[in-house]
């Protein structure tokens, strides 16, 4: 097996609606991974395309349409998706095509447009459940998590104050962020707890909106790395796991999807003990209790234990456990895929000491990234560390 | 036997029906838009010029696909409406794979001083003729009526 | 890297009295059997390859991992042909995270009522889709209502009544290849006989049937030069192969069959820019050729399997993939050369034209064949003494995307 | 590097539309309806559930090897990958596993009288086994996890074989 580093990325702008098409995204988000690097589109062997359901772009194979935005023309290309969480499945899918020796650089693209679904993607979501059994129930996205949130806090007894401390430290952490969508330095738990309810227990302010915006990623084999960079940071692990499509024919208290995952990604890259190895975290965070949630399932605490670290301010900024700094989907927005720009490439920006104004202080060697996908049930885990 | 049973009872219930029915709103995107725009105004068309490769892309882009270079505000370029049939062909059916009410020709379109080409339907009085690199212009709806979108190009004809 | 196992259903036109999920069941369970493993207990990895689309749900990865075998294991969806997910599986051993990996591909396009729209979706939707009919639905039904305060927003309206049929493009496509090649369409033509010929000795073919030139000649043309006998008909179809690394499959006892080479590619998606040359099997089968260390394919593979989902399509591939000589193709067919006693056996299985168009899963099927053909199972349609074959797969429209497989004994 | 510190990504390409931009045409874009329509084939375990309900019963199906009564009923367990065969009629009864209260609907529209809506983990399957549904004859005040729950169902001649033959679960 190759050792694989992460030499550059990059990412646009993440607003409901963008001018640009899905193409013109992924150009934008790639060229500027590309100039990050001072690479040029021949040196690049391969690319994979990220990119969440068809229904939003509203374009049927989807992946075929982006290829002349991603640097593909006239290279291997090929889209892998598991629903939300292709935003850390696609740059696996990019480590494979290195680690297994079949390219020396690959490209990972990720776009999203959710926008044109209109007027809303919630219409698109409509057909994410079960045709015979749920969708004759006309069901609303918003329920799957707002069950799944209620089943968790019941579970533990966590108060709903403590789930939205959570929405907002990442929308503090997301100002700062040139990308973000819904940054806001004077938000309170109030806020939060005031605002709509939407199904309870989710209300307006515990969900990430839907956004436009892609993001882009350059893996590059260890032995030419030196070309490129004198400072690359590695992939140290991957993990992905799926559990059953019948969601209600599981307990929703734990994720254990993404505890396996978690586990076989430590296992490669030979972390014992997560919680003290690990320096921070990018979980995935589409509605603040599953940051939580995530938190557990990542190993990073024990169960029902998240809340309270939490509470407690480990998971701030400046805590001894950092939690999406980026600002997560919450502050930053959710373009389902694209999100890749504050899961892995947050970790790659973060550990090469490259964010700026949210670079975590201290000095990060090892962060871990994680999204969350289809009903409920994929992970998807990837550890990067300093070279 | 993969299974402990089969469906047996062809009176029992076969299908569920369902869609994924939901409606599209694309923006014509940065390049698009100003090409559109430009359409709404004149009766001309826009394309854009990479300065690496020094192909004249249509439709116009703001990148060039194969350099990968940005097109920059001074390399869009003004082109007529008019252009060679490269290929056609005559369609008979519908999207449901029904015969149409009447066949349509369907050709792709060189457009003239450009490198690029266009989807076109082409309106004749004689079905049998070969169009093969026979000269055609864009027809355009009224400029009144025009909407910014492919829709404003009604048809192409032979000059 | 080699293919321990391979496992498929019938094909057939409709399959009303199975569920979808059933049907990845029992080709999975048949792959699983054929490789004597516990897909539960020994399976690393499990890879699909679908499209949303096709099969009706918004996100289709969350409805595979039960019948795959998947559970609390990794599995991930691959946009693209099943000869892509093989590619993935040789990946993922390579990596040494896996020893076992199963793909599955299928088809259950009986269950689509819209073919055509789907495919029609798949275009540029800004250049080429509105050329192909109203934006509005034609029967509208089951969509969005729109409040009062934010009335639908409709750009685009004509007064045309119905859409094109998206196979237009292939009408298009066939006119570049018959005028830059000299082929004719009596060769074309020649190529459907064969294929249809051939489903007669393939016992899961749909669609065999005993034709001459005349007969797909005389039948009407749809998209001319395009005519309705050069057009596969649509076929359900479910497979899974098991792969696994040479170690595991000599400590197995299996005598594999080896995936020696693959390679796939990408071309533009603007048709306004892209030849329409198979630029992609061309540089797929480069990739391929230089991994199985082939510098010579016209001898160095005995059978192939090719993309022919419309007749001309198996002649452009040949020639693309260094099988024949530009425009030589379709003389080779009207010789009887790509007959399964002819000098390159072509499509022994019947191809898609024979077996059917199985969507994602065609390319599948193609290397289902070349494993038959390998494995000496292939009955009546054996080509003897096969070392070494290809497997081809095309996106299909309207996309200019392929992946190329070379299996060997 | 000195550039190095600054705000990363450095810039943030894309260029925003406001929704007015949209209504007031300020930019172009092209509008479509496609049609897409399935007719998905039940299969056995699916037909036998839903002639079930048309019958007023819930029917799950039974693993021997792991001792699982299944329901909704497939034709193979996803645990042991083995083939089910055993039809079992299961009671109409369960707990409430978790629930929510809605106040958007389908299309994230908001309604007034809230939805009340979650999973019952029915009776005579291991624990967490069951199916979403509504739930009435409570107030969102009185809903809680836990909580016996009994079906209610449609008149038997306006039944057609479906999940909504149920009207919803009501308190026991």
């Amino acid at each position: 097996m190759k050792e694989v580093a992460v030499i550059g990325a990059g990412m646009t702008l993440f607003r409901r609606h963008l001018q640009e098409t899905g193409k013109e995204l992924s150009y934008l988000a790639t060229k500027m991974a590309m100039e990050d690097t001072g690479i040029q589109k021949d040196e690049i062997d391969m690319v994979v395309m990220g990119s969440a359901p068809d229904a939003f772009d509203g374009i049927h194979m989807k992946g075929e349409n982006l290829i002349d935005g991603s640097a593909a023309v006239g290279k291997p290309y090929v889209r892998v998706f598991n629903g939300g969480g292709t935003g850390v499945f696609a740059p696996i899918a990019g480590w494979w095509h290195v680690a297994s020796g079949v390219a020396d650089i690959c490209l990972v693209v990720c776009e999203e447009k959710m926008g044109n679904c209109y007027p809303h993607p919630q219409t698109a979501f409509r057909h994410i459940w079960d045709p015979i059994l749920d969708r004759p129930l006309n069901p609303n996205l918003i329920w799957l998590f707002a069950m799944e949130m209620n089943r968790y806090m019941n579970a533990y007894n966590i108060k709903k104050e403590d789930i939205a401390r959570v929405a907002v430290k990442n929308k503090r952490n997301a100002v700062g962020h040139p990308c973000a969508q819904l940054a806001d330095p004077n938000i309170t738990v109030d806020d939060v707890l005031n605002s709509e309810v939407m199904a309870w227990p989710v209300q307006r302010l515990d969900v990430s909106p839907p956004s436009d915006g892609a993001a882009a990623l350059i893996f590059c084999n260890k032995d030419i790395v030196h070309k490129y960079t004198d400072d690359p940071i590695y992939v140290g692990g991957v993990g992905w796991n799926i559990d059953s499509t019948m969601w209600t024919n599981r307990d929703l208290t734990f994720p254990r999807y993404v505890a396996n995952a978690a586990k076989m990604a430590y296992k490669k890259a030979g972390i014992v003990n997560p919680a003290k190895e690990i320096d921070f975290a990018e979980p995935y965070d589409p509605f603040d209790y599953k940051e939580l949630h995530h938190m557990e399932g990542l190993l990073l605490c024990k169960k029902g234990e998240a809340p309270i670290l939490t509470r407690e301010g480990v998971t701030q900024r400046d805590g001894d456990l950092p939690i999406c700094p980026s600002g997560g989907l919450l502050g930053v927005g959710n373009p389902i895929a694209a999100t890749m720009g504050q899961k892995v490439c947050e970790l790659y920006w973060q550990l090469a000491g490259k964010a700026g104004k949210r670079q975590i202080p201290g000095d990060p060697r090892v962060g871990v990234g994680q999204a969350w996908g289809d009903i409920m049930q994929m992970a998807t885990v990837m550890v990067l560390r300093r070279g | 036997m993969t299974f402990g049973q089969k469906q047996t009872d062809p009176t029992s219930p076969m299908h569920w029906r369902g869609d994924m029915q939901a409606d599209y709103m694309y923006p014509n995107g940065v390049a698009g838009d100003k090409f559109f725009k430009h359409l709404m105004q004149r009766d001309t068309f826009l394309a854009t010029k990479c300065d690496k490769c020094k192909k004249v892309l249509f439709p116009p882009r703001m990148y060039c696909e194969d350099c990968f270079e940005e097109i920059l505000e001074s390399n869009w370029i003004e082109v007529p409406s008019t252009g060679t049939v490269r290929l056609f062909t005559i369609a008979t059916l519908n999207a449901h794979g029904e015969k149409m009410q009447e066949p349509k020709i369907v050709a792709l379109i060189d457009i003239d001083q450009t490198n690029g080409a266009l989807l076109g339907i082409i309106r004749s009085n004689d079905i049998t003729k070969d169009f093969s690199g026979k000269k055609v212009k864009a027809i355009l709806r009224p400029k009144d009526n025009r909407e910014g979108t492919l829709k404003d190009i009604l048809y192409f004809e032979e000059i | 890297m080699c293919v321990i196992g391979i496992g498929h259903t019938d094909f057939n036109s409709m399959t009303s009295d199975i569920h979808w999920k059933e049907f990845m069941y029992e080709a999975c369970n048949k792959a699983y059997i054929d490789a004597g493993i516990n897909p539960r207990k020994d399976v690393g990895s499990f890879i699909t390859c679908a499209e949303d689309y096709w099969e009706g749900f918004s996100i289709f990865d969350e409805f595979v991992p039960d019948q795959v075998g998947a559970l609390l294991r990794p599995c991930c969806t691959v946009c693209g042909d099943g000869l892509y997910g093989l590619g993935t599986a040789y990946m993922q051993i390579m990596t040494e995270y896996f020893d076992i990996v199963a793909v599955e591909a299928h088809s259950k396009v009986s269950d689509l009522l819209t073919y055509g729209d789907i495919i029609l979706h798949a275009f540029n939707p800004i250049f080429d889709r509105p050329v192909s009919g109203p934006v509005e639905r034609p029967n509208y039904g089951g969509s969005p209502e729109y409040p009062a305060e934010s009335p639908k927003p409709l750009v685009g309206s004509s007064d045309e009544k119905e859409r094109i049929h998206p196979y237009f493009l292939a009408g298009l496509e066939m006119q570049h290849y018959l005028k830059t090649t000299g082929t004719t369409e009596e060769q074309c033509a020649s190529v459907v006989v064969k294929n249809k010929k051939n489903a007669f000795f393939n016992p899961y073919a749909d669609y065999e049937a005993k034709l001459t030139v005349e007969d797909v000649m005389n039948s009407e043309y749809l998209f001319k030069p395009l005519k309705k006998y050069d057009i596969s008909p649509n076929v359900d179809g479910a497979m899974c192969f098991v792969l696994a690394d040479d170690k595991t499959a000599k400590d197995l006892g299996i005598e594999p069959i080896y995936l020696s080479g693959f390679g796939w590619c990408s071309e533009t998606p603007w048709l306004a820019t892209r030849g329409m040359d198979a630029e992609y099997a061309k540089k797929a089968a480069k990739m391929a050729y230089k991994m199985a260390g082939i510098t010579e394919p016209r001898k160095e593979i005995c059978v192939a399997e090719v993309d022919d989902r419309f007749s001309y399509k198996e002649l452009q591939h040949l020639e693309a993939l260094g099988l024949a000589r530009p425009g030589e193709a379709g003389q080779l067919a009207e010789e009887g050369a790509l007959e399964i006693d002819g000098s390159m056996p072509t499509n022994m299985s019947g191809g898609a034209i024979g077996v059917g168009n199985c969507l994602e899963a065609t390319g599948m099927q193609k290397a289902l064949e070349i494993i038959t053909q390998l494995r000496g199972h292939a009955g009546k349609r054996q080509v003897p003494d096969v070392e070494r074959g290809l497997a081809q797969a095309w996106r299909f429209l309207p996309s200019g995307s392929g992946a190329v497989a070379i299996f060997e004994r | 590097m000195a550039d190095e510190k600054k705000d990363w990504p450095p810039y943030a390409p894309g260029t925003y539309v406001r929704e007015s931009d949209i209504r007031e045409k300020k930019i172009t874009y092209t509008w479509w309806e496609p049609e897409v329509q399935y007719s998905w084939s039940l299969g056995p375990a699916m037909s036998k559930f839903l002639q079930g309900l048309k019958a007023g019963k819930i029917i799950g199906i039974h693993c021997k090897r792991c001792k699982r009564v299944i329901v909704p009923p497939r034709m193979f367990c996803e645990y042991c990958y083995g083939p089910t065969d055993e039809w079992i009629e299961l009671p109409d009864t369960g707990i409430i596993e978790t629930f929510s209260i809605s106040y958007l609907d389908a299309d994230a529209r908001r309604i007034e009288v809230p939805i009340l809506v979650g999973v019952v983990d029915l009776d005579g399957t291991p624990p967490h086994h069951g199916f979403m549904h509504y739930f009435g004859e409570m107030s969102k005040d009185e809903i809680k996890i836990g909580m016996k729950v009994k079906a209610v169902w449609k008149p038997e001649n306006e039944r057609e074989g479906s999940i909504t033959d149920i009207k919803y679960f009501k308190p026991l």
